[in-house]
C-alpha cells in the first residue's frame, strides 16, 4: 500500500469514528423529534450534564465505571422523561417553535445548573479504553473510536427494529403523526412519548460518556448537538437512517475537506454541503415524502 | 323537550344504560357550544344524533370521548364516571371514536393504521380474523394496504378510519359523521355495516349524521340537537313523524313543492326550536 | 365594556379606532421623546440600544411571524448590515446613504437566502439559515482586508448633514426615528395586500396558490423585508457598538432574536417589540437582582444563564402566545370589564398537531 | 368552441393511474357535476385544472386558452377559482381577512405606496371590502364577519371557502364536495346559492360532489367518473339511470 | 468620577456567561484578594476598594452595554482585569473617552491599543501575542531546525495574532507555513487537522490552541505514533491546567510561557501560603490566572497608594507611567513603555514528566 492510500483510509476511519459520534448524538434528536415533533435542544445539553454526572461517580464517589456508566444512563434517561412529563406535555398542542424554545430554556437551565454545581471547569476520567490504540497494518485506530462505532451501530439497529417491527414502535410513530387519533386509539400517548424522550436521553448519556475521554468533560460539550443537528437535516428529519447516514456523511467531508481543500474550508464545506443537498433534495437525503393532499 | 325526554326515559328505564351523559355542559373559552345535555344509550342499540351545523355534535362525541373537558355535568359508562379521563383510557375502556376529518395516521401503511386500532382492545385474540372481517367489508383497503395512509382519497380514509376504530372491538363506537364524503353506494354501506356491528358484535353505537335518513333507518333512537342543547328526542320512528324533522332533516315535501311552478322559491325558513 | 362597531369601510383597518388607544399611544410618543431630559444617561444609552433590537425584530418578525419561515440565521444579516454600513462610510461614503445601501444590500443577500426558501421549508429552512450565518462569519472573519478580520473594525462616526449623531440623545432620537420609520411602514404593509398574502402563504400554500398568490415569490419577499430591516438594524448597531468584530454576531444572537418574536408572540409587531424589550433587558435585569441574593448563591457560576432559562422557560409555559397574548387578554379583561370570565381563555385539553406536512 | 375543455388528460402516481385519458367540455353559464366513487380521481383532476399536478398527458384549455402549462398562481386570473375538499382556510385569520385574500389577484398599488398607505391604497382596500361586502351579504355570513375562521363551525367554513372563491371574480368556478358535512337544509339553501352564482352572477360551475339531492336540483349535466375514467356523461337523469353508474356509484 | 469620601469604585467585565466563563472565578476572585487586602484597617489613604463586576458573554455587545452601565450608573474610577480580545477592543475606547483609567485589560494588547487611540488612560500588560510567539518560534528554529513548519489555530484572534507572530519569525529564516489549520471554538476532533500535518509531513507543529484542543492535538499526534515531530502551545495552551487533564497525553509538549508557573508543590513559600489563603478564602486551588489577576490588581493598588489622598486617573497614570514594577509571577522587575509594560519576557517550557520545565532563561 502506497503512503496516499494509507492516508486516504486512514481519513475515511477518522471519518467514521467522529462521524459515528455526530450520528449518535443526531439519533437521540431524531427520536424525541419523530414522537413529538420536538426539536430537542437540550439534547446537547443532557449530554453534557451526563458526562459531568460519569465524571461525579467515577472520580467523585470513586465508584468502578460500568456501574457508574450504568448509573449515569438511568440517570439521563429519568431526567428526560421528567422533561418530557413535567414540562414538555405543559405546551403541547402549541406550535412546534413553542416547543423549540423551551428546550432552549431547558437547556439554558441544565448548562445553569451544571456549572452551580459541579464548578465550571473540565475535568476528565478514565475509561477502560482511553489512551489505547488497535493497529490495523498502517492504519491506526483508537479503540475508543471503535467502541463508538460499535454503540453507534448496535444502537442504531435496535431502535431501527424496536421502532418497524414492534408494535409500540409503530405505535410511536403513530402518536407523533396524528397524536389526538392515537389517543382515540387506545395508545397511552403520554407513556409513550416519555419513553422516547427518556431512550433519547439514554443515547446522549452514552455519547456524553464515550465523549469525554477525548473531548473533556466540559460545560462547552453541548455545541456538539449543532453538529448533530447539520447530520439530522442532511440525512432527513425523523429517519433514523438518515442521522446515520447524515452523520458519517458530516464526518467524512470534515475530514477530507480538512486535509485537502485550502485551510478554511473543513467547516465552511459540511455546511455548503448541508445547503447544496438541501436545494436538491429539500427533505434531506432520506426524509420523508411530504406533501399534502388538497 | 322536558315532556319528550322523560317519556323517552320512562320506555327505557328498566335497563341500565351503557352509556349516559348528565347535565353536560362544554366550553371553548368563551364560547358555550353545549348546555347541559342529558344522553342514553341502551346497551345494543343504535343512537342517531342530528343537528345543524355548529350544534354542538362534534363537542359532544369529543366530551364523550375525553378529548374535551366538560365544564359540568357527568359521563357515565356502564355506571362509572369517564369524564376527565384522557381519551387514551376512555378509548381502552371502550368508548372508542371515530373522529370527524379522517384523522388517520399519514405516514403509516393502511395495514399499519389497522394495526394501531387493536391498541384498544383488551385482549390480542382473534385479530386476525377482525382484519381480514375489515378488508373483507373494505376491500378497497386490502387493494391500498401497504400504501401511506396520507395519499388515499378522502373516501378511503374514512373507510380506513372506520376499520381501525372496529379493531378496538369497542363497546360502545361514536361515529362522528360517518359519511362525510363518501359516496353514496359508500355510504349505504357503511350504515349497512354499522347495523351488522351492532347486530353481530353487539355494539352500542353513537352516530352524528347529516343524512337523517339513512341515519333514522339505520337507528334505534334519535336525539336532534340545536344551539348545544337537545330538542327533540324519541325512537327513530316516533321522530320521523315529526313534520319539523320531515322539512329540516329528511328535505321533505316542503321544499320540492317549491319547485313545481318552475321557479325556486328563495325564502328560507329557519326552524327555532322551543 | 366597549363595543366594536364600525360605520364605514375605513374603520375597519383604522390603526386606532378608539380614543382610549389613542391617547395611550400620544403618551407613550409623548414619553419617548421627553425620556431623554427625564432619565439618567445610562437608561437613555439602553434605550437607544433597545431600539436597535426592536428594529432587528421587528425585522425577524416578518419573516417568522407572519410567512411562518424560521431563521436561525438572522444575526448573520445584522452583521452584513453593520459591516456594509461601517465599511462604506469609512470608503467616505455619507451617513444617510451608507445607511440606506447597507438596507439595500442586506436585502439582496436576503434575496439570495430566500431563494432556497422556495424548495425548503421549516426545520430544514432553519437549518439553511443556521448554516448561512456560520458561513457569512466565517467569510467575516478571513476577508480581513474589508472587515478588518478578527481584529475588529472601528466605526466611523455618525455625521448627518454636519450633525454629529454619536452623542447619546442625538444617537437615541436617531433610533427612535429609524424604529418608528420602520415600524409604521411595517404597519402599513402588513395591512395591506402583501401582509394578507403572507398570511396566506404562511397558512395555506394551497389555497394561497388558488387565490392567484404567488408563493414562491412572496416567500422571497419576506426575506428581503426581514433582511433589510434586520441590515438597518445592523448599521445601527455598529454606531451603538462602535467597534465591530465576528464574534459579536454569533449563533447566540440570533437565538436572541428568535426568542424575542417567540416571547412576544408570532404574528404580531406588537409583540416583537415587547420581546425585544424583555429578552434585552433580562441580563440587566438579572445581574440587578443578583446583589440582593446570599453571597452563594449570587457568586455561583452559570446563575446567570439559569436564570435566564427560567424566565424564558416560565415565559413559554404560561404563555405560550408570547408576551402579545397576555396583552389581549389584558384588553379583553379591560373592554369586558364586569363581564370577564377568568375561564375565557382557560386552556383545555390539547393536542399536538403534527406540522410535517406542510 | 366551449367555455373550457379537458383533453384526454391522464395522471398517473408512480403505479397508480388517477385519471386516465379523461376529455369532457363545459359550456358557459352550465352547472357541470361530476360524480364517482370514491378515489375515482375527482379531486385529481381539479387539481390538474387548477396546476397543482401536471397531467401526464393531454391538455386543458379554458377560453380558448391552453392553461396546462401555465404557473400555478396564475391560474385564478385567467378566471378560474375553486375550494377544497379538506377545507384549506387561512385560519390564522378572520373570515374578513380569508375573503379579503380573494382579493388577491387585484392590484392594490405598488410595494412601496402600501408602506406608505397612499390614499390609492386606501381606496383599493375600500374598494376590496365593498365587493367582500357583497359576497358577505349573498353567502349571508354577516354573523361571522369579523369570527376568527379556526373556531367556525365545519358548515360555515365551507361557505367562507367558497365565498373566497368567489371573491376573486371568477369566470368558472370549481367546488369540490361543497355540501359534504352540510345538513339537508342547508343543501337546499347551497343549491339556491349555485343557482344565483350560475344566473345572477353567469358563472360557470364544475363541482365534484356526491349529494346526488344537491346534484339532481343544481346540475345542468354530469359526468361519472370510475377509476380515472369517464363512466357516463350526461343529464342528471341520465346519468342516474345508467346500470354502469348504479353498479360503481349509486348503489342499488 | 468613581472617587468619593470613603470610596473608590472600580468596574470589570468578565464573560459570566458565555464560552470561556469557566476561567473567570479565579480572575475575579485573585482580584477580589488583592483589594480586600488593601481594603483592610483604614484601606488605602481612609478609601476602600468597592468592585463591580459585570458580564460581557464574551460578546462586544454585552461588553458595550456593561462598560456603559459601569460609567454612567456606577460611575466607575477605573475598569481593572476586564477579560476579553473582542469585548476589550469594544469598549475601551468608551471608557478612556469618559476619563476613566483602563487597566490591565485581558486580550490582545496591540488591538485594545489600536481602539483606544493610544490613550494615556489605557494601560496594558498581557504580553503581545504576536511579539512573544515571534521569540518562541525563533528559539524553536534555532534551536531544533525543523525543515517543516505547520500551524494548527484557533480562528477569531487567538489564531491570527499568534500567526503572525510565527509568520515573522519564520520570514526571518525564508521559511513560510508547511500547513496551516483552523478550527472553530468548541470543535471536539482534531483528527483532521493533525492528518493534514501529517499529510505534509512536518516537523513542528505550533498550535494556537486552549486548554482542551491542546490536549487533543497531542492525543492524536501520539495515537499515530508520530515521533518525530514538536508541538508548541502557545501561551494559553502551556498552563497547570493542561497537565493534569492531559496528563502523559502532554508529555514533551513545548509551550512558551510569558509569566511564571507555579504548582501547589513548587512554589515559593511566600507563595505557598498565597495558595493556601486561596484556597481557604475560596475553597478551591487557585491556578496561574487567579496569581495574575492578583499580581496585576497589586500593581494597580500600588499606584493608587502612591499618589495619595487626592486620587485622579490623570496621576495614577503618571505614577504608572514613571515607575517600575514586580510582582510574583513577573520575570523580572518591568515598567510601562508607551503604556504596555515591558520587556515582554518569553521562555520556553516543555512537559517532562508531568511538569513544566523551562528549557531556557527568559528571553527577551
Ligand atoms: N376549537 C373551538 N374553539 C372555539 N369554538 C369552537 C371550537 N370548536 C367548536 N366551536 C364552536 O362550538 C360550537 C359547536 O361546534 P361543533 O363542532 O360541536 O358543531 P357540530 O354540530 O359538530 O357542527 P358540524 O355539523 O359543522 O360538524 C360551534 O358554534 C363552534 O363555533
Ligand atoms: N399524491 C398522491 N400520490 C399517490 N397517490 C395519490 C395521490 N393523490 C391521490 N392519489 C390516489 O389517486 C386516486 C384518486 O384520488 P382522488 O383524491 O382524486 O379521488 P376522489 O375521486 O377525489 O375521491 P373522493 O371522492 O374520495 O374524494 C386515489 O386512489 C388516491 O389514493
Ligand atoms: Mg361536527
Ligand atoms: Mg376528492
Amino acid at each position: 500500500m502506497n503512503q496516499e492510500m494509507v492516508q486516504v483510509i486512514q481519513l475515511a476511519i477518522n471519518g467514521m469514528a467522529i462521524g459515528a459520534i455526530y450520528a449518535l448524538v443526531a439519533l437521540g434528536l431524531v427520536l424525541t423529534y419523530k414522537a413529538t415533533e420536538v426539536l430537542n435542544f437540550a439534547h446537547g445539553d443532557v449530554l453534557m450534564a451526563s458526562s459531568f454526572v460519569g465524571w461525579g461517580l467515577i472520580v467523585g464517589l470513586g465508584w468502578p465505571f460500568w456501574l457508574s456508566a450504568l448509573c449515569t444512563v438511568a440517570l439521563a434517561a429519568a431526567l428526560s422523561w421528567i422533561i418530557d412529563a413535567r414540562v414538555m406535555r405543559l405546551i403541547v398542542g402549541q406550535p412546534q417553535f413553542a416547543g423549540v424554545m423551551l428546550t432552549i430554556a431547558i437547556a439554558f437551565m441544565l448548562r445553569g445548573l451544571v456549572s452551580m454545581v459541579f464548578g465550571p471547569q473540565s475535568r476528565t476520567y478514565p475509561t477502560p479504553w482511553s489512551d489505547q490504540k488497535t493497529q490495523l497494518g498502517p492504519i491506526i485506530v483508537s479503540d475508543l473510536s471503535l467502541v463508538i462505532v460499535a454503540a453507534a451501530l448496535v444502537i442504531t439497529l435496535l431502535l431501527f427494529w424496536f421502532l418497524k417491527k414492534t408494535t409500540l414502535g409503530v405505535a410511536i410513530q403513530a402518536a407523533s403523526q396524528n397524536q389526538l387519533a392515537a389517543y382515540l386509539n387506545g395508545i397511552r400517548v403520554k407513556r409513550v412519548t416519555s419513553l422516547v424522550w427518556a431512550i433519547s436521553g439514554a443515547v446522549a448519556a452514552v455519547c456524553g460518556l464515550l465523549l469525554a475521554p477525548t473531548a473533556l468533560v466540559d460545560i462547552g460539550l453541548w455545541i456538539i448537538v449543532l453538529k448533530a443537528l447539520a447530520a439530522v437535516v442532511l440525512g432527513g428529519f425523523g429517519s433514523i437512517p438518515g442521522a446515520i447516514v447524515g452523520g458519517l456523511l458530516l464526518g467524512l467531508i470534515e475530514q477530507f475537506a480538512g486535509v485537502y481543500l485550502p485551510d478554511g474550508f473543513k467547516d465552511a464545506m459540511a455546511y455548503l454541503v448541508l445547503i447544496g443537498v438541501l436545494i436538491l433534495w429539500p427533505r434531506g437525503l432520506l426524509g420523508e415524502a411530504h406533501g399534502r393532499r388538497v | 323537550m322536558k315532556h319528550n325526554n322523560d317519556k323517552h326515559n320512562a320506555t327505557m328505564a328498566m335497563t341500565q344504560p351503557i352509556l349516559a351523559v348528565r347535565n353536560l355542559e362544554t366550553w371553548y373559552g368563551p364560547v358555550n357550544a353545549i348546555k347541559g345535555i342529558n344522553l342514553e344509550i341502551q346497551a345494543g342499540h343504535i343512537v342517531a344524533v342530528l343537528g345543524a351545523n355548529g350544534a354542538g355534535k362534534t363537542t359532544l362525541l369529543n366530551t364523550i370521548a375525553g378529548v374535551i373537558d366538560p365544564f359540568k355535568g357527568s359521563v357515565e359508562f356502564e355506571g362509572r364516571a369517564i369524564h376527565g379521563q384522557d381519551p387514551d383510557q376512555v378509548a381502552r375502556g371502550g368508548v372508542v371514536l371515530v373522529p370527524e376529518g379522517r384523522q388517520v395516521f399519514p405516514f403509516l401503511s393502511v395495514r399499519e393504521n389497522l394495526m394501531m386500532g387493536s391498541f384498544a382492545r383488551s385482549s390480542r385474540e382473534g385479530m386476525a380474523a377482525d382484519l381480514a372481517r375489515i378488508f373483507e367489508w373494505f376491500p378497497r383497503l386490502l387493494e391500498r394496504q401497504d400504501q401511506h395512509a396520507g395519499l388515499l382519497s378522502g373516501g378511503e380514509q374514512q373507510m380506513l378510519a372506520i376499520g381501525r376504530a372496529l379493531m378496538a372491538r369497542p363497546a360502545v363506537l361514536l361515529l362522528d359523521e360517518p359519511s362525510l364524503g363518501l359516496s353514496p353506494l359508500l355510504t349505504r354501506e357503511i350504515f349497512s355495516i354499522v347495523k351488522r356491528i351492532n347486530t353481530e358484535l353487539r355494539t352500542a353505537i353513537l352516530v352524528v349524521e347529516q343524512n337523517a335518513a339513512i341515519a333514522l333507518a339505520t337507528a334505534n333512537d334519535g336525539y336532534i340537537m340545536e344551539l348545544g342543547r337537545i330538542v327533540a328526542a324519541g325512537t327513530c320512528a316516533e321522530l320521523m313523524e315529526k313534520e319539523d324533522v320531515k322539512e329540516f332533516y329528511l328535505g321533505g315535501a316542503a321544499a320540492n313543492a317549491d319547485r313545481e311552478d318552475g321557479q325556486k322559491q328563495r325564502w328560507k325558513r329557519r326552524k327555532t326550536w322551543r | 365594556m366597549q363595543f366594536p362597531y364600525d360605520t364605514s369601510y375605513r374603520d375597519s383597518h383604522a390603526l386606532l379606532r378608539y380614543s382610549p388607544g389613542r391617547i395611550a399611544y400620544a403618551l407613550l410618543v409623548l414619553a419617548l421623546l421627553a425620556a431623554p431630559w427625564l432619565l439618567p444617561k445610562y437608561y437613555v444609552g439602553e434605550i437607544s440600544y433597545l431600539f436597535i433590537m426592536c428594529v432587528a425584530s421587528l425585522g425577524l418578525m416578518v419573516l417568522v411571524g407572519y410567512t411562518g419561515q424560521v431563521s436561525l440565521g438572522h444575526s448573520a444579516f445584522l452583521a452584513i448590515g453593520a459591516y456594509v454600513h461601517s465599511w462604506m462610510l469609512s470608503q467616505g461614503v455619507p451617513f444617510a446613504l451608507a445607511i440606506v445601501l447597507a438596507a439595500g444590500i442586506t436585502g439582496l443577500i436576503g434575496l439570495v437566502i430566500g431563494l432556497p426558501a422556495i424548495r425548503v421549508s421549516g426545520l430544514y429552512l432553519a437549518m439553511v439559515t443556521l448554516a448561512f450565518a456560520i458561513l457569512s462569519e466565517h467569510v467575516i472573519g478571513h476577508w480581513s482586508s474589508v472587515t478588518g478580520g478578527f481584529n475588529g473594525l472601528t466605526v466611523q462616526k455618525p455625521v448627518f448633514l454636519g450633525l454629529d449623531l454619536s452623542s447619546l440623545h442625538a444617537f437615541y432620537y436617531l433610533c427612535l426615528a429609524v424604529l418608528a420609520a420602520v415600524l409604521l411602514g411595517l404597519v402599513n404593509l402588513l395591512r395591506a395586500k402583501t401582509g394578507r398574502a403572507f398570511m396566506g402563504v404562511r397558512d395555506s400554500e394551497a389555497a394561497a396558490y388558488s387565490l392567484g398568490i404567488w408563493v414562491s415569490g412572496y416567500k422571497v419577499l419576506a426575506f428581503v423585508i426581514s433582511a433589510a430591516v434586520t441590515g438597518l438594524a445592523g448599521a445601527l448597531l455598529a454606531h451603538h457598538v462602535r467597534f465591530l468584530t465576528p464574534e459579536g454576531f454569533g449563533l447566540i444572537l440570533s437565538l436572541e432574536l428568535v426568542l424575542m418574536v417567540t416571547i412576544g408572540g408570532l404574528g404580531s409587531l406588537r409583540g416583537a417589540i415587547l420581546g425585544a424589550v424583555l429578552i434585552s433587558m433580562l441580563p440587566t435585569f438579572i445581574s440587578r437582582i443578583k446583589p440582593m441574593l446570599p453571597e452563594q448563591i449570587s457568586k455561583q457560576f452559570g446563575l446567570e444563564i439559569f436564570v435566564f432559562g427560567l424566565v424564558l422557560a416560565l415565559f413559554v409555559l404560561f404563555e405560550p402566545k408570547g408576551l402579545n397574548g397576555r396583552w389581549i387578554k389584558f384588553k379583553a379583561f379591560l373592554q369586558t370589564f364586569p363581564l370577564y370570565r377568568k375561564d375565557m381563555f382557560k386552556r383545555g385539553k390539547t393536542y399536538m398537531k403534527s406540522e410535517r406536512y406542510k | 368552441m366551449s367555455l373550457f375543455a379537458v383533453r384526454d388528460v391522464s395522471l398517473r402516481f408512480g403505479g397508480v393511474q388517477a385519471i386516465g385519458n379523461v376529455s369532457f367540455d363545459v359550456e358557459q353559464g352550465e352547472v357541470f357535476a361530476i360524480i364517482g366513487p370514491n378515489g375515482a380521481g375527482k379531486t385529481s383532476l381539479l387539481n390538474v385544472i387548477t396546476r397543482v399536478f401536471d397531467p401526464t398527458s393531454g391538455s386543458v384549455a379554458f377560453e380558448d386558452q391552453e392553461i396546462s402549462s401555465l404557473p400555478r398562481h396564475m391560474v385564478v386570473r385567467s378566471g378560474i377559482a375553486r375550494t377544497f375538499q379538506n377545507i384549506e382556510l387561512f385560519e390564522g385569520g378572520t373570515v374578513l381577512d380569508n375573503l379579503l385574500l380573494g382579493r388577491h389577484r387585484f392590484g392594490h398599488g405598488s410595494f412601496v405606496s402600501q408602506c406608505l398607505w397612499t390614499p390609492g391604497v386606501r381606496a383599493a382596500e375600500e374598494q376590496s371590502r365593498a365587493h367582500v361586502e357583497d359576497v358577505i351579504e349573498l353567502l349571508d355570513l354577516m354573523p361571522h364577519r369579523n369570527s376568527p375562521v379556526a373556531g367556525l363551525p365545519y358548515g360555515v367554513r365551507k361557505v367562507v371557502e367558497l365565498a373566497r372563491a368567489l371573491a376573486t371574480q371568477p369566470r368558472l368556478l370549481l367546488l369540490d364536495e361543497p355540501a359534504s358535512g352540510l345538513n339537508p337544509e342547508e343543501t337546499r339553501e347551497l343549491a339556491f346559492w349555485i343557482d344565483d352564482i350560475q344566473k345572477d352572477l353567469g358563472i360557470t360551475v364544475i363541482m365534484v360532489e356526491h349529494d346526488m339531492s344537491l346534484v339532481s336540483e343544481a346540475a345542468d349535466r354530469v359526468l361519472c367518473m370510475n377509476m380515472g375514467q369517464v363512466l357516463a356523461l350526461g343529464t342528471p337523469e341520465e346519468v342516474q339511470a345508467d346500470p354502469a353508474v348504479i353498479t360503481a356509484y349509486l348503489g342499488a | 468620577a468613581g472617587v468619593s469620601d470613603k470610596e473608590i469604585v472600580l468596574g470589570t467585565h468578565l464573560d459570566l456567561s458565555g464560552p470561556v466563563a469557566a476561567g473567570m472565578p479565579m480572575i475575579r476572585n485573585g482580584m477580589q484578594m488583592r483589594l480586600d487586602e488593601a481594603n483592610e484597617g483604614t484601606g488605602v489613604n481612609g478609601r476602600k476598594f468597592r468592585l463591580v463586576v459585570e458580564d460581557n458573554g464574551s460578546q462586544p455587545q454585552m461588553a458595550v452595554r456593561a462598560i456603559d452601565k459601569l460609567i454612567r450608573k456606577d460611575e466607575v474610577f477605573a475598569v481593572v482585569n476586564s477579560f476579553g480580545s473582542g469585548p476589550n477592543a469594544a469598549v475601551v475606547k468608551r471608557a478612556v473617552d469618559e476619563g476613566v483609567l483602563y487597566f490591565a485589560p485581558w486580550g490582545a494588547s496591540a488591538i485594545i491599543r489600536k481602539s483606544a487611540g493610544d490613550s494615556p488612560l489605557l494601560f496594558t500588560l498581557t504580553p503581545n501575542y504576536d511579539t512573544t510567539m515571534n521569540t518562541g518560534v525563533k528559539w524553536m528554529l534555532d534551536t531544533h531546525n525543523p525543515k517543516k513548519v505547520g500551524y494548527i489555530y484557533q480562528e477569531g484572534p487567538l489564531g491570527t495574532l499568534v500567526g503572525e507572530g510565527v509568520k515573522k519569525a519564520l520570514a526571518a529564516k525564508n521559511m513560510t507555513y508547511a500547513a496551516e489549520a483552523g478550527y472553530k471554538a468548541g470543535d471536539i476532533d482534531f483528527s483532521s487537522q493533525v492528518a493534514r500535518m501529517k499529510a505534509a509531513n512536518v516537523d513542528l507543529i505550533v498550535a494556537a490552541t486552549l486548554t482542551r484542543e491542546t490536549i487533543a492535538v497531542m492525543g492524536e499526534v501520539k495515537k499515530l505514533g508520530w515521533n518525530n515531530v514538536k508541538v508548541l502551545t502557545a501561551t494559553p495552551g502551556r498552563t497547570g491546567i493542561v497537565l493534569t487533564l492531559g496528563k502523559e497525553t502532554v508529555d514533551g509538549l513545548y509551550g512558551v510561557g510569558t509569566w511564571k508557573l507555579y504548582s501547589a508543590e513548587n512554589a515559593p513559600a511566600q507563595i505557598k501560603t498565597w495558595f493556601a489563603a486561596y484556597k481557604k478564602r475560596f475553597n478551591a486551588d487557585p491556578d496561574e490566572n487567579a496569581l495574575l489577576a492578583y499580581s496585576y490588581t497589586d500593581v494597580f493598588v500600588k499606584a493608587v497608594q502612591a499618589v495619595g489622598r487626592d486620587v485622579t486617573a490623570d496621576k495614577v497614570s503618571k505614577y504608572l507611567q514613571s515607575n517600575s514594577f514586580d510582582g510574583p509571577l513577573f520575570y523580572a522587575t518591568q515598567s510601562f513603555k508607551g503604556n504596555h509594560l515591558e520587556p515582554e519576557y518569553v521562555e520556553i517550557d516543555q512537559v517532562k514528566a508531568g511538569a513544566w520545565t523551562s528549557l531556557t532563561k527568559p528571553l527577551k
